[in-house]
């Protein structure tokens, strides 16, 4: 099991703590090279595609290779028996360290304890636990939700009829930006009328629900969409809803969209929940396996941009699909794996 | 037998109708004790929805019904059992993925600490079935692999099981014959001797003839008369029956044997162990009659020559043309002309919830005209005079056949297979379950088939049929053909004796062992 | 014998399936056929087994129960509520448990049998109103569940032993040979004994039977045809229950996932088939559901064995293994499709 | 002869009068919140016209095999396999490669079923899991474009004369399905193998190409909304077909047509495709919690289904 101890861990560059008072782990030393496994939950969209890829992308290169002898990745789908099961399967089988993405935030006790019992490091990330035994790796929610906030704020004014496409009801994710953006826009000072649908973090579902509330509540002045924003904008555009200022994913396709109606008033914020953060958590695992003190909780850089920064080729590609998520890379973490390398590289490339 | 005991079962004035259809018109019904007795009338007379009636299936609109003097009225047919009346369903009434054993005592099993005792309910169905003349019959096996002149022993024995007081046998014993008839018949005087009532349904005259101490008779939904039997003659019921007088059931066949052209010729046709060697014509206009044992291949030979079987051997030529029909699709096509009338018309002849008329069409759609389209004016003129010249009794042809009574049913599959012109026609035991006045006319309609040319192979497990209707028998047995008869050989002497004779040779089926009377 | 064998070919076939999978599976596995690989998976496929059972009842009278998964769901999330406190309190929480499930299976039965409806459409608008429910009770995941309760009932006999204090805390030496026993295992057998096994052979229970073989048979036989099919899905919502419960206590919280449900409902279908009952009633049980949800279970247990390089080794590859899941699932079921090939009357292919 | 397929029956009077309650409470809300009657406007209208056309489509193609007695439960991969196929690998002739995709799934849901008698509900599950496998490899094989063609975008979201596009495409696919259903010998064999298939086999009714057909129609059909979809949100993505399974089955069999087969018109499921789509627009609109909307969901169908529903136990 591993100590509490005091800080600085290692790497802190790359290896940020989520606060000030977050704590810090140490697992006894192992020496390499270690077997890895990545225990995903469902397969069925791009991000998690596109994942797995970097994942694998990740412990070929060359600095990581000789760390790992054994690397294997399971997607258990849906259901939270199986998960926990495949993670236990994997301390049962020896393994050193396990990043996974959660299939619910919590009910993790069993197999936390099991692997600290076999000393194995156990890193979610993603989908993160609501438990602070574990190392995680996530983006701050909440921040997140406060950043398209402020965002909108600012493009928007202090006041205005604002539409909220909401994610999964009944995931923590949707639950932290959903109360980090209302932190915001109902703070004090601000009077926003709010209308509130569930996009299910899908582009058809988002486009339908947009449509629909376009259709009955007539105009908005500004939009958060926390997925699916690609169809979101899709369907102001085919209501010939005036473009207004709209704040949502790092989806390739909603980029796209910015960059070519930016003049005509579709200011964007993008803001990105990244598969590459998968790297980043078997980084983590890697250092940790190797004894060094690692926060318990590593909160990565949300990497955003704005109709501002927006460039094609660099955080976006109009030649690529919509579905592609335009931030993978952390250079901080010497983790470089752009998204294109991965998801665009055609048959021919890979021989 | 007494005369002066009061009725046991009694109807006053029931009525019941389905719709604008009288099944049932203020109908008086009384049985008696310690008697058999016989309900006669044509197919759609009301006789099963009477019996419905009685065992509380479905409740009459008017009218009140007494056991043992006392009103009753039965909301299921599990409150008739309890109450002592049990029935032989017409339609049977077995659950097919259950064993025989389970069937037998699918309520008040016996049971070892509250649970189902198997092994004591394996006793208690090997006795029962050895009383009704099945004792070889393991009652662990699937009713849904029993042939359904088992079936019906085994829904009698199930009848017995339930100590009736009302034994209803609604052509219970339809598909029975021979040896095993004579069992059931005897087991049915055991229970009337033994003081309970048993009313017996068939079609059969002489089996009414041989058992019934009183008759019943209905048509149209009436009451007609109730009378001791052996005092009316055949033809007086049957008057009484139809309404009218009845001459000649049989039509007359073509006085000498005439010279047929072959229409199809069966040549080394082997199936399985079931079917062997067979070998046999018809010529155009000729109708051949299938007989023998029950179980001995007939069905398995039409259903073979329909293309239903799959892996037959042999050869089967149409018109001089050796032909593959690989499924009824096939057969029906012009250029063979095939159609079966299947045995079991509720599960293979019709599509009960669909409408007559919509059964008239099934298989000669597209054939209407009209292109890929189905011209409905036209396809509506050919079901209405399908109608008509087969006599079918139906109000509206857009009802559901599964109102129609047994024998309009019966016909409106014959109304269908017709609607395609078949040049060869296959017949499984068409007139199972339908009352006299309506065979006749299948007689008739037949021959006048078989003189516009077209080529008839007909079973049936009632002998008259086949001495009254063909102009050749095959007897068949374990598969084979035992013997051909033709012209006068066409006796029930010589069927039979064929059929046994054979038999007597070889071993013939369940053996009959003496019956031991179990169960009081 | 031949027909006794012909009759459970479906079981037998399930039975084949799951020991060449789980061979398989054990003979790769570093601890195969240990204590500790025995607990995870019976842990792992309990729940599913459960509501393989829940499936089944149903389907053997002829109906069809999509709200399993919900209704397992539902009381997850109520067990994540009122599973803590005291003995006795838990005692009473395991009960309401039991009851809830219980009756919303009744609420199914109820519709179908006085309702009139046809069950698939029945349980599927029950299924909605379950998971609504089941949100409302936990409306993001998490709750609470005593943790002496889930040890006792999800590990082994010695971690039971320990909990309760009995026989030394586990220690005693004639207890040893019993230790490593599954719990779960255990409680699947008890199901079997104590609740399928005395329904099986009431009345009622072959009633199931009947109505699912002909309805109409059943009801001209006297069989009170309402009753056993109430009696069904009553005991199916029992079944659903104990696999909710289970869930609950596994993961020690509740979380009311509306696709995992969907994906139990399904898997439970899946596994029914796989066991041999058949779909239109009349045949089959619940002992052949658990060799199929254990089928189901097995095929992705060998993902997380095989080495890339290994001769199975396409199963490591990660996008490769939703296709293999599919794969297997088709051929499990398409090889009862033998028999529809070898029937040689084809009459017999309309059942 | 009344023709009994399309005739306005119970429950598509039903419906029809439940949809009118459902329009009627969203404008009591709507009003109440100050916001008009919107959801009487044309614009409105015909939005919720334009996206139920693609449930429409999948409910279409999914009661001819409800019809028969099966189910089809690949059409969420079904619908997109067919709409990545179109974009990625269609080029100019997306629709018909979608389309493509969508038969060929439906011919072999379709073997399965009548030649190796699976179970439809088993082994269209398989299929859809196969599809799901086969598209993970493909998204994660190389850069697949999925940008939906120009002819796809008009066929979801174009207006003629002030009609939705795909409105009128679901009208025409509706009408060649009516015309199958009613005046085609291919019609009255669904109907037949629905009620009974041993006595339609007997009949002389190919059984099992109709059952092949009756599949593949659903699966082109279900492609077709693929493209749609597509069409709509201009790409092709994974899981975009996740919302369409349950509520098309919902559709087919609120709009009266028996789950088991043998019986029901297409006019019910056209109603009953609108009522589930403005049922969750109104709801969506209303801004009801998720928990909430699911059981309202729920009481709704089972509120249709004591209305009307309700078996009278089968024939015979
Ligand atoms: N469920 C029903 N719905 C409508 N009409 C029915 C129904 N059952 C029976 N009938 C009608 O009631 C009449 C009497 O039918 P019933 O079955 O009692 O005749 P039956 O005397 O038993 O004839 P068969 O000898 O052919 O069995 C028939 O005209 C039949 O069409
Ligand atoms: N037709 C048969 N011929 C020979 N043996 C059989 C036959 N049917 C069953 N058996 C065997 O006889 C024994 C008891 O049969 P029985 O059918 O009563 O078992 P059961 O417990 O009722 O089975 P089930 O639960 O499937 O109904 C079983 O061991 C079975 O293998
Ligand atoms: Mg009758
Ligand atoms: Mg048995």
């Amino acid at each position: 099991a591993p100590k509490v101890v005091a800080g600085p861990g290692a790497d802190p560059q790359c290896f940020k703590p989520w606060e000030a008072s977050t704590t810090h782990l140490q697992w006894p030393a192992k020496t390499g090279p270690y077997r890895v496994a990545l225990v995903n939950g469902f397969v069925g969209n791009t991000w998690r595609i596109q994942m797995i890829q970097t994942a694998k992308a990740y412990v070929e290169k060359p600095d990581i290779k000789p760390l790992i002898k054994d690397f294997k990745v399971v997607s258990t789908g849906t259901d939270a028996a199986a998960q926990l099961g495949a993670i236990e399967d994997f301390i049962n089988q020896g393994f050193d360290a396990i990043v996974t993405i959660a299939v619910s935030p919590t009910g993790f006790d069993r197999v936390i304890r099991a692997a600290n019992r076999a000393n194995v490091v156990l890193v979610p990330f993603d989908n993160v636990l609501d438990t602070k035994e574990v190392m995680q790796v996530n983006e701050d929610q909440l921040e997140m939700g406060r950043m398209h906030g402020r965002w909108l704020v600012e493009n928007v004014g202090k006041s205005g009829a604002l539409l909220e496409v909401r994610g999964i009801a009944g995931n923590s994710v949707d639950r932290d930006r959903h109360i980090g953006f209302r932190e915001v826009v109902e703070a004090p000072g601000t009077s926003f009328k709010i209308v509130e649908v569930v996009g299910n973090w899908d582009d058809g579902a988002a486009q339908k629900a947009v449509a629909d509330a376009l259709a009955v509540h007539g105009k908005f002045d500004g939009l958060y969409v926390q997925g699916g924003t690609t169809g979101a904008v899709r369907a102001l555009m085919d209501a010939g809803h005036p473009l207004v200022p709209v704040s949502g994913e790092a989806e390739n396709g909603f980029r796209k969209l910015i960059a070519e109606h930016k003049d005509k008033g579709l200011k964007g914020l993008s803001v990105g929940q990244s598969p590459g953060m998968v790297a980043v958590a078997i980084k983590a695992a890697l250092s940790a396996l190797q004894g060094h003190p690692m926060p318990q909780l590593i909160s990565m850089p949300i990497p955003s941009e704005s109709y501002k920064t927006l460039e094609a080729g660099k955080n976006f590609w109009p030649e690529l699909t919509d579905n592609f998520f335009t931030a993978n890379a952390f250079p901080a973490c010497g983790v470089d794996i752009s998204g294109i390398e991965i998801m665009a590289q055609t048959k021919e490339d890979r021989k | 037998m007494t005369d002066a005991t009061a009725p046991l079962l009694e109807l006053r004035d029931v009525s019941k109708s389905y719709g604008g259809v009288h099944a049932l018109r203020n109908v008086d019904f009384a049985g008696r004790a310690g008697s058999i007795h016989a309900v006669l009338g044509e197919n759609g007379a009301g006789k099963s929805t009477l019996m419905k009636i009685v065992s509380g299936v479905i409740r009459p609109d008017t009218g009140e019904m007494r056991l043992d003097g006392r009103p009753v009225a039965f909301a299921s047919p599990r409150e008739a059992v309890a109450a002592g009346v049990v029935c032989v369903f017409q339609e049977l009434s077995l659950v097919p993925d259950l064993s025989v054993a389970d069937n037998i005592c699918i309520t008040d099993p016996p049971r070892r600490f509250g649970l189902i005792d198997r092994r004591a309910q394996r006793r208690v169905a090997a006795a029962l079935l050895d009383r009704v003349g099945c004792p070889g019959l393991d009652p662990r096996t699937r009713v849904k692999d029993l042939p359904l002149a088992q079936r019906q022993l085994v829904e009698i024995a199930k009848a017995l099981g339930r100590n009736p007081r009302v034994l209803v046998v609604d052509e219970g014993a339809s598909a029975l014959s021979g040896a095993e008839l004579a069992r059931v018949f005897a087991v049915l005087r055991e229970v009337r001797d033994g003081g309970a009532l048993v009313i017996y349904i068939s079609h059969r005259m002489n089996e009414i003839r041989e058992l019934a101490d009183r008759c019943s008779v209905f048509r149209n939904g009436r009451h007609v008369e109730t009378f001791d039997a052996h005092t009316r003659g055949h033809d007086d019921i049957i008057r009484m029956m139809i309404g009218r007088e009845m001459t000649g059931v049989f039509p007359a066949k073509p006085a000498a044997p005439r010279d047929y052209p072959p229409a199809i010729r069966v040549d080394h046709l082997s199936w399985d162990d079931r079917l062997r060697d067979i070998g046999f014509t018809i010529g155009k206009g000729e109708i051949v009659g299938l007989g023998g044992l029950d179980g001995q291949g007939q069905r398995e030979l039409l259903l073979a020559l329909f293309g239903v079987l799959r892996g037959v051997e042999g050869t089967v030529a149409i018109d001089g043309r050796p032909r593959r029909i690989d499924g009824p699709a096939a057969a029906k096509a012009p250029d063979i002309a095939m159609a079966l009338i299947p045995e079991d018309r509720k599960t293979e002849g019709l599509v009960l919830a669909m409408s007559v008329a919509d059964n008239i069409a099934l298989s000669s759609l597209g054939g209407h005209g009209g292109g890929i389209l189905i011209d409905r004016a036209r396809l509506e003129s050919d079901v209405e005079s399908m109608v008509r010249s087969l006599q079918i009794k139906v109000g509206d042809v857009n009802r559901a056949v599964a109102t129609l009574s047994g024998g309009n049913q019966q016909k409106v599959v014959l109304a269908k297979w017709l609607m395609t012109k078949p040049r060869i026609l296959l017949l499984n035991d068409p007139t199972r379950g339908i009352d006299v006045g309506t065979k006749q006319e299948i007689y008739a309609l037949l021959r006048r088939l078989a003189d516009e040319g077209v080529a008839i192979l007909l079973f049936s497990t009632d002998l008259a049929e086949l001495i009254g209707c063909c102009d050749r028998v095959l007897v068949l047995y374990r598969g084979g053909i035992a013997r051909e008869l033709a012209g006068d050989d066409i006796t029930e002497m010589n069927i039979l004796g064929s059929a046994f004779d054979v038999a007597l040779t070889g071993s013939p089926g369940p053996a009959r062992a003496a019956g031991a009377e179990v169960r009081p | 014998m031949r027909a006794a064998l012909s009759r459970n070919l479906g079981l037998l076939l399930a039975v084949g399936l799951f020991a060449a999978l789980y061979g398989l599976y054990s003979a790769q596995h570093p601890r195969g056929g240990s204590a500790a690989l025995l607990v995870q998976n019976s842990n792992e496929s309990f729940a599913l087994i459960l509501a393989a059972m829940a499936q089944t009842v149903p389907v053997l009278t002829g109906g069809l129960d999509l709200s399993v998964g919900p209704l397992m769901t539902l009381v997850n999330c109520l067990a994540s509520r009122v599973l803590s406190g005291g003995p006795v309190e838990l005692a009473f929480g395991i009960l309401a448990c039991l009851a809830a499930g219980t009756l919303g299976g009744l609420v199914n039965g109820c519709l179908v049998v006085y309702g009139r409806m046809q069950p698939i459409i029945a349980t599927l608008a029950t299924g909605a109103v379950y998971i609504g429910i089941a949100l409302f009770l936990r409306p993001t995941p998490g709750g609470a569940v005593n943790a002496d309760l889930s040890a006792m009932l999800t590990y082994d006999l010695a971690e039971t032993a320990a909990v309760l204090g009995v026989f030394d805390g586990g220690q005693a030496a004639w207890f040893q040979p019993f230790a490593p026993i599954p719990v779960p295992l255990l409680l699947v057998l008890a199901v079997l004994l104590f609740v399928w096994v005395p329904f099986r052979g009431t009345e009622m229970g072959r009633g199931c039977y009947a109505v699912g073989s002909s309805e109409g048979s059943a009801y001209l036989s006297g069989i009170d045809v309402d009753r056993s099919r109430l009696a069904a899905y009553t005991l199916a919502g029992l079944f659903a229950a104990m696999a909710g419960l289970y869930l609950a206590l596994q993961t020690g919280t509740g979380n009311a996932d509306a696709p995992q449900a969907g994906a139990y409902t399904l898997n439970s279908i899946a596994a029914v088939v796989i066991g041999g009952t058949s779909l239109f009633g009349g045949s089959g049980g619940v002992v052949g559901s658990l060799f199929g949800a254990l089928v189901l279970r097995s095929i992705s247990f060998n993902f997380r064995v095989f080495d890339e390089a290994s001769w199975l080794g396409a199963l490591a590859d990660p996008l490769l293994q939703p296709l293999f899941e599919g794969m297997v699932l088709l051929i499990a079921v398409s090889l009862g499709a033998a028999r529809a090939l070898r029937i040689r009357n084809r009459l017999q292919l309309f059942g | 002869m009344r023709n009994p397929l399309t005739a306005l029956d119970k429950p598509a009077l039903f419906a029809a009068g439940s949809i009118l309650l459902i329009l009627a409470v969203g404008s009591l809300y709507t009003l109440s919140t100050g916001g008009g009657l919107t959801m009487l406007s044309p614009a409105y209208l015909s939005q919720q016209l334009q996206i139920a056309a693609f449930l429409g489509l999948i409910a279409g193609g999914l009661m001819m095999v409800i019809l028969l007695g099966h189910i089809d439960l690949s059409i969420p991969w079904t619908l997109t396999a067919a709409a990545m196929m179109a974009t990625s690998v269609g080029g100019p002739a997306a629709v018909p490669v979608a389309l493509a995709v969508g038969l060929a799934v439906g011919v072999v849901n379709g073997l399965g079923v009548a030649w190796l008698r699976v179970p439809s509900m088993i082994f269209t599950l398989g299929v859809n899991t196969v599809l799901q496998g086969l598209m993970v490899l493909h998204t994660g094989g190389h850069a697949p474009q999925s940008r939906s063609t120009g002819l796809m975008e008009f066929l979801a979201t174009g207006h003629v004369l002030g009609l939705p596009m795909a409105a009128l495409v679901w009208a025409a696919v509706s009408g060649l399905l009516v015309v199958l259903l009613t005046r085609t010998a291919m019609g009255r064999a669904v109907y037949a193998i629905g009620n009974r298939e041993s006595a339609a086999y007997l009949s002389g009714i190919p059984t099992n190409r109709v059952i092949v057909g009756c599949f593949a129609i659903c699966g082109a059909c279900a492609a077709l909304a693929g493209c749609l979809l597509a069409g709509y949100s201009t790409k092709a993505y994974q899981g975009m077909g996740n919302a369409y399974l349950l509520p098309g089955i919902a559709a087919v069999v609120i709009g009266g047509t028996h789950v088991l087969g043998g019986r029901g018109t297409y006019t019910g499921t056209v109603l009953g495709t609108i009522l589930i789509v403005v049922l969750q627009s109104v709801l969506s609109v209303m801004q009801m919690p998720d928990a909430g909307r699911q059981i309202i969901y729920g009481l709704v169908i089972i509120a249709m289904l004591f209305a009307y529903g309700r078996d009278t136990g089968r024939a015979g």
